[in-house]
């Protein structure tokens, strides 16, 4: 990658800066190469950092190679590597079972549609059998139930009396912790928001 | 619907209101971006440099008025709460036009400044006109500020974090979606051809003569409208009735046969 | 805040393995707290991280305000930043330039005076319900409300016990994030404008 020889180019006065921007110090190129590799989604080229930093492509591959190092000498927790010809920022494989670990532990709040949507349904619905969900969802909601029920946001309520015996959910006491509600009552109604207009509510989407 | 109530804004967000003294009298206002009528009234305050325990009411009131007229003329939505302000201004304005009664002037603790209640409503918003300030600044800063992007690990996407009014608003969509189904269902066994003419039968007895447009507007689906063009065939055909066009290209109308024809 | 001193943990041995390990050096929890940090969707709270890494708050806190330090005297292009109780990974402002015309991103719609003015009241007068926020405002505030709702910048706090019931409402812990808060009380007190809005009123005259 490094055929292209930049000491020279970057030590004196980057002449020839690419668009308007005027000659940018070594560190500052380093440093805004830092932060567009950070945001980016994927690795990034040279070239492209150039096109954006204002550089041509050699002070910009130069600069980043001088970050590179320096993320070696501190080795710290992150690396900057080359990959699929673009750069990236990542965490330094050393630490990957913290790394993993922590991944595993993430927030259990979070929740798919399907999900959200079924616990809508048993929270405002409640207690309520799956074929009653189902009609109201049109949709099967087998594995968003099962979701709900491993996340601990639903419990079973006994078997409804009827054809078949059901079982009921409803939602648990971790459901009030993780909406903020100290009861069921607490929940909002549809007439809490009609000041708010209802009709925007399905606006928005 | 009281959302429109802060849509006065809209036209002009970037604006920012000014009063420009003209060479006569006449105030001319710029319009701008007024968030009620206290910021409206402290903003006239100001350009009075008027002192806001001492509030000239009266000039106040004209210019708020003339504001809200001139709102009026560009045909902005006026909100309730404005015209509230307007009334509230003018009731103060005439109670201290009132000669006081020289009997509770002399009890001093009879005696309270109509314009009290106003001013310290004025000096209450004003904070929180000052803090709203101070969190625009704040998010623009923040808006200079960015997170690194995806990465590849975290299987992201498909999850969204929720609120109780993410519950509530997912619910009643649920709800919507279900009962633009039951009507669908509704709509499916939708009027018979046979009902169909026989209520296009109906009317044109009822009538004499009917405009086929009108009787199409009737009709929404697709299908509703297949079966009325039928029904008028149909009719047509079959009965003593006869489609009538009194001007070329004009509207063309059902006429029963033998009732004032042309 | 960094009152306990971690330097003579850190030069001992960092050979100990990760799991259930006792003391590792200031570095190596400085290293892999960064990893993590780097990795969190969501500012971590040192609480979280101190137990993926297995190293009690304070050894945690500890590192992480080093670290800061350390990010701030490289001048880069990131920083440590204390947000929402928790520490995030991001780019510094001075860079936002080219990462918004890397990122094709405008500043993000700002809120109107309007709902900027509404969550200001919400902010300071917590939990709050529509017609208190009348009351200072001087004007309806429903779709107001209901974009900060959607911006998720306020929640529902429960209904007041009074006639009506009515909703209250509160901001967010996105709140905290959108305004680079750590917590409310990083909000300058109300009291504060008190005096610089009458100030500024008779300095007029």
């Amino acid at each position: 990658m490094s055929e292209i020889e930049t000491e020279e180019i970057s030590t004196e006065q980057p002449d020839e800066p690419a668009s308007e921007a005027p000659a940018r110090s070594a560190a500052l190129v380093m440093a805004i190469a830092e932060a567009i590799i950070f945001v980016s989604d994927e690795p990034i080229t040279s070239k492209i950092l150039g096109e954006i930093i204002g550089e041509d492509k050699q002070t910009v591959q130069a600069a980043i190679e001088e970050l590179q190092k320096e993320y070696e000498e501190r080795s710290g927790g992150l690396q900057i590597r080359e990959i699929a010809g673009g750069w990236q920022l990542a965490t330094r494989t050393e630490y990957h079972e913290e790394v993993r670990k922590f991944l595993k532990t993430r927030p259990s709040a979070k929740l798919s549609l399907a999900a959200l949507e079924t616990l809508s349904v048993i929270a405002y619905k409640q207690p309520v059998t799956v074929p009653e969900i189902l009609e109201i969802r049109g949709v099967q909601s087998a594995s968003a139930i099962k979701t709900l029920l491993e996340k601990r946001l639903i419990v079973t309520k006994g078997h409804k009396e009827t054809v078949g015996r059901p079982m009921q959910y409803g939602t648990s006491k971790d459901f009030l912790i993780q909406f903020g509600l100290n009861d069921l009552s607490d929940l909002p109604s549809i007439e809490d928001f009609e000041d708010l207009s209802i009709t925007a509510l399905d606006q928005q989407q | 619907m009281q959302s429109t109530t802060e849509q006065y804004s809209f036209n002009f967000l970037t604006e920012i209101p000014e009063i420009v003294g003209g060479s006569s009298d006449e105030l001319k206002l710029k319009l701008g971006e007024f968030a009620g009528p206290l910021d409206l009234l402290l903003y006239l305050i100001k350009q009075e440099q008027a002192n806001i325990f001492d509030i000239p009411i009266a000039k106040i009131t004209n210019s708020y008025l003339v504001y809200i007229r001139l709102m009026k003329s560009l045909d902005i939505a006026v909100a309730a709460d404005f015209i509230v302000m307007a009334a509230t201004l003018i009731e103060i304005k005439s109670k201290m036009l009132l000669p006081r009664d020289p009997a509770a002037a002399s009890d001093a603790e009879e005696f309270e400044d109509p314009r009290k209640e106003l001013v310290d409503q004025l000096l209450e918003y004003e904070k929180f006109k000052s803090a709203a300030q101070m969190l625009y600044e704040r998010s623009t800063v923040e808006q200079a500020v960015f997170k690194r992007g995806a990465i590849e690990s975290d299987d992201n996407n498909a999850e969204i974090s929720a609120t109780v009014f993410d519950l509530l608003t997912v619910f009643q969509k649920i709800v919507l979606r279900h009962k633009e189904e039951v009507s669908l269902e509704i709509e499916r066994e939708e009027i018979s051809l046979a009902d169909m003419i026989k209520a296009l039968r109906k009317r044109i007895f009822a009538e004499l003569e009917l405009n086929l447009l009108t009787f199409f507007e009737d009709f929404h689906t697709r299908r509703e409208l297949v079966t009325a063009f039928i029904a008028v065939l149909e009719i047509v055909r079959t009965e003593e009735v006869k489609l009538v066009q009194k001007a070329t290209f004009g509207d063309i109308f059902l006429k029963k046969v033998g009732v004032g024809s042309n």
